[in-house]
């Protein structure tokens, strides 16, 4: 879920993109790595962008709003780690502002941590216990594209609740009413790239 | 340039009447400067309509004591946010439909953005195409054999698209490496960048024009 | 039976960010025809596929069937494909599941059959493209010209009436063409209306009854294959050539084909 | 200037999971000339050419350049790939910038030229393709048969002595095939090498001085076009037609080109 363009505050905008930059930096710095040490892993990255971005541009069936963006990154951190998904997907975030009009330029920080950092950390972390588990991989993909779904949606509207505590009960009121309204699309979203995930998977392994 | 000065000030400068000169500015260098005709333009602003409007819903309530209530000046406060997101998101757009991404990413560059990065920018930046090419005639293909008809069949059509686009991006990206090769490719891309005119009358008018706006918001609050 | 099959009238449609695509763009399909429509690169032949099957969406005109205005809505697009099918250029776009006979099952399955009459229909459009041995194999292995074939059977298996087929033997050898041709050939003596798209002129002169000749979004002309293909101005103004047998004087086309035996 | 340019000696090579691209191949490549590598789909003519810039590397057999066996290391490498170009079938397989001078630069920034250097190749390169007005465009903007040619001119910016060019024609409409084709006329009279695959036995006789006929990873035989072409037995085994041309008779190349003026 996107926070469009505009809507965070000044400061908040401001302290955000701060956050991220830490993250995006090191992302860099193992994009770098990666590059160094095998040289066509470069087009191998980039492919891997450009199909998080279709992905996110897909629009999901039955449901307003499309796809987003845990499974392409989610899928990029399984491949080539969750650090240099932070790169990544901050590349695909601009482009689909540009591109989209989803998210923005003075929201990226907080799309950022929400989307590039977080979603493919909680996917690949997930994927990493389901795999420790031995549960079967459609199985721990699937749980990795849900949460990591609704773990970016819990923390975008904590950012929101931030930025706008409510009047009466403060940051959790603020948070429980952005959660409890943002609900309404996301989890039927989460579930539904669940259920695509699924055929995804079993697809790829068909073949 | 001037897109993203108006963005810095939206921010800065209360919705009213700042934001509110800012979001006519923009619509108006869009639709008679840029000539982006309406139907495009009202599509691109369409697009986040969804979270702007769910977004206002939850700054228009609160929770109090006694559950759920419309909050004591939320409507403003909604109001307020949603007209700085539009004129915010106007700006977004005069910048997307004025200026190619891929210009952005070499001034960053000249801004002192690392290459690899830019690099891989811009390489994300053409694979996406490609990528969005062929998903679109994938989903084409499966609409007419009936395969968007329902939602258990979109959302397996829809696995089954993404499915079929995962090892075809991989093979893309084997491919050109190959095509590549054959021009002495050995890891680095190196490549001469377009130099673009600067139009010094273009940038004084934008910095008037912005000034402007500010001394009128500041002066009216 | 009504002789009209497929109708636009005055189609317009426009690419993002300007540039036309159909510019008022009219055309007949008459049933059991095979009709090519004839035009360069970039004339908007694929886009006018993709109209008449219900994809897209026109800016202005309409696209009638047996003399109905269709609609865009869910039911009425679901009806309409199951009468007209769509085979878009590139096989690998259309090839979505693992093996083939999977492959072809999809639109039966979507038409609500069940799995035994979708067998059904999946022996059977194999067997008519002449690919029942490959039933068994996983997509990816084909060659191109077995994917076209695939491809066909996935859009013959749902029994449209209209065929639509985006340059079909584009990239095939002449082998590969020969035994194409054939296929398409015994689908149209068994009814199915064929609409192709082509810039291949020998093949429109081949294969067609009727041609379509486009560019710039719209039908300069439209009328039998010879005499639309013999019209030096207007094949001038597509940008193409005559064919080279017209050319040369052979003017009937069933003598052509048997002296020759090209395509 | 030696005659022989390059040469492939007893090329081995097998796909991964068995079935043989190329099975003893011989081929060679004389200075100055226009060759012609003619076969069906699946023939092994795509990944010939693979080998013959050192991108495949063969199981059995060498490819030499100018009578020298060409080795794989990075240097060799170097050098062969600034002799020999290659221009693949599908332009998205070889564009990977985002507006098309930039493209262009790749090659000669590879080849160690200053920025100024290869802006004066770029320049040049997409002059002698007729596409100067280009430069600036954006590359997923073109059209196919634009992107066609800004492949080629990425490989010319390296000013190769052999270009190698994979179905060049494939996909072009009569309009685009004709502007591509003198386009490598004019490259083959300023000295440049030309071997390309295809399997429109019309393009190899109009366009080739010499052919080379292929048929399951091997050389049916390679000499003069109109030889070779009209050899119906070699024909038939790799599965081709005469050339309509040379079928009605017309020997004489200069003569039927001036005739039908076609391709």
């Amino acid at each position: 879920m996107h926070i469009m363009e505009g809507f965070l505050p000044a400061t908040h905008a401001v302290a955000w993109s701060c956050a991220a930059v830490p993250f995006v930096a090191a992302g860099a710095w193992k994009l770098k790595k990666i590059v160094t040490e095998r040289p066509e892993a470069r087009l191998q990255l980039a492919a891997a962008g450009g199909f998080a971005f279709v992905l996110s541009a897909l629009k999901l069936p039955s449901v307003t709003g499309s796809c987003s963006h845990p499974t392409g990154t989610g899928l990029g951190a399984v491949l080539f780690g969750p650090s240099v998904m932070a790169l990544l997907g901050s590349i695909v975030l601009l482009f689909q502002a540009l591109l989209l009009a989803h998210g923005g330029l003075t929201t990226l920080g907080a799309n950022i941590i929400s989307m590039a950092v977080v979603g493919p950390w909680v996917a690949y972390g997930l994927w990493r216990a389901s795999s420790a588990l031995g549960l079967p991989a459609a199985v721990g993909i699937a749980l990795a594209a849900i949460l990591g779904d609704l773990a970016t949606y819990i923390v975008t509207s904590a950012q929101l609740a931030l930025a706008f505590p409510d009047p009466a009960s403060g940051f959790m009121g603020a948070f429980a009413k952005f959660a409890g309204i943002f609900a309404l699309t996301q989890v039927p979203l989460a579930i539904a790239e669940g259920l695509v995930t699924v055929v995804v998977m079993n697809a790829l392994v068909g073949r | 340039m001037l897109a993203l000065g108006l963005l810095v000030l939206v921010l800065a400068v209360p919705p009213w009447p700042g934001a509110v000169a800012v979001l006519v500015i923009a619509w108006t260098a869009a639709l008679a400067g840029a000539r982006v005709t309406w139907r495009d333009w009202l599509r691109l602003v369409a697009a986040p309509l969804g979270f702007a409007l769910t977004g206002a819903f939850a700054l228009a309530i609160e929770i109090g004591p006694d559950g759920l209530a419309l909050a004591r000046d939320g409507g403003a406060a909604a109001a307020a946010v949603v007209i700085r997101a539009a004129a915010a998101l106007s700006c977004l757009l005069l910048l997307a439909v004025t200026t190619p991404a891929p210009d952005l990413v070499r001034g960053a560059r000249r801004l002192g953005l690392s290459p690899e990065i830019a690099e891989m920018a811009l390489l994300i930046w053409r694979f996406l195409f490609m990528l969005l090419e062929s998903a679109t005639a994938i989903r084409h293909a499966q609409d007419a054999r009936l395969g968007w008809h329902g939602f258990r069949r979109s959302i397996r059509s829809l696995g089954l698209l993404v499915a079929l686009l995962l090892p075809r991006a991989l093979d893309r990206a084997q491919r050109l490496e190959c095509g590549l090769a054959a021009r002495g490719f050995d890891g680095s891309l190196p490549m001469l960048s377009p130099r673009q005119p600067v139009s010094l009358r273009f940038i004084a008018a934008t910095l008037g024009l912005q000034a402007a706006v500010l001394g009128v918001s500041l002066w009216w609050s | 039976m009504v002789e009209l099959s497929l109708e636009a009238r005055g189609l317009v449609y426009s690419w993002t960010g300007g540039g036309r695509a159909l510019d008022g763009l009219d055309l007949v399909v008459r049933r059991g025809r095979r009709l090519a429509v004839l035009g360069p690169n970039g004339a908007g032949k694929s886009t006018l596929l993709l109209h008449l099957n219900g994809t897209l969406r026109p800016e202005a005109g309409e696209v009638l069937v047996d003399g109905v205005v269709l609609g865009h809505g869910r039911a009425a697009l679901a009806g309409w494909r199951r009468r007209v099918g769509l085979v878009m250029q590139d096989p690998d776009d259309q090839l979505f599941a693992a093996t083939v006979a999977e492959d072809v099952s999809f639109g039966p399955l979507n038409l609500g059959l069940s799995e035994a009459e979708a067998a059904t229909r999946v022996d059977e459009a194999l067997a008519a493209l002449g690919i029942a041995d490959l039933a068994e194999r996983a997509t990816h292995q084909l060659s191109f010209g077995q994917k076209k074939r695939v491809a066909i059977a996935g859009a013959v298996a749902m029994r449209p009436e209209v065929l639509l087929l985006d340059e079909p033997l584009a990239g095939l050898d002449h082998r590969g063409g020969v035994l194409l041709q054939g296929v398409l050939g015994a689908l149209a003596a068994a009814g199915t209306t064929l609409v192709l798209t082509t810039h291949d002129v020998d093949l429109a002169y081949a294969f067609a009854d009727e041609v379509a000749l486009f560019s710039n979004g719209r039908t300069l002309r439209q009328g039998p294959a010879a005499e639309v293909l013999a019209d030096r101005v207007a094949m001038a103004q597509a940008g193409l050539e005559t064919p080279l047998l017209l050319e040369l004087g052979v003017r009937d086309r069933a003598e052509a084909l048997a002296r020759f035996g090209r395509r």
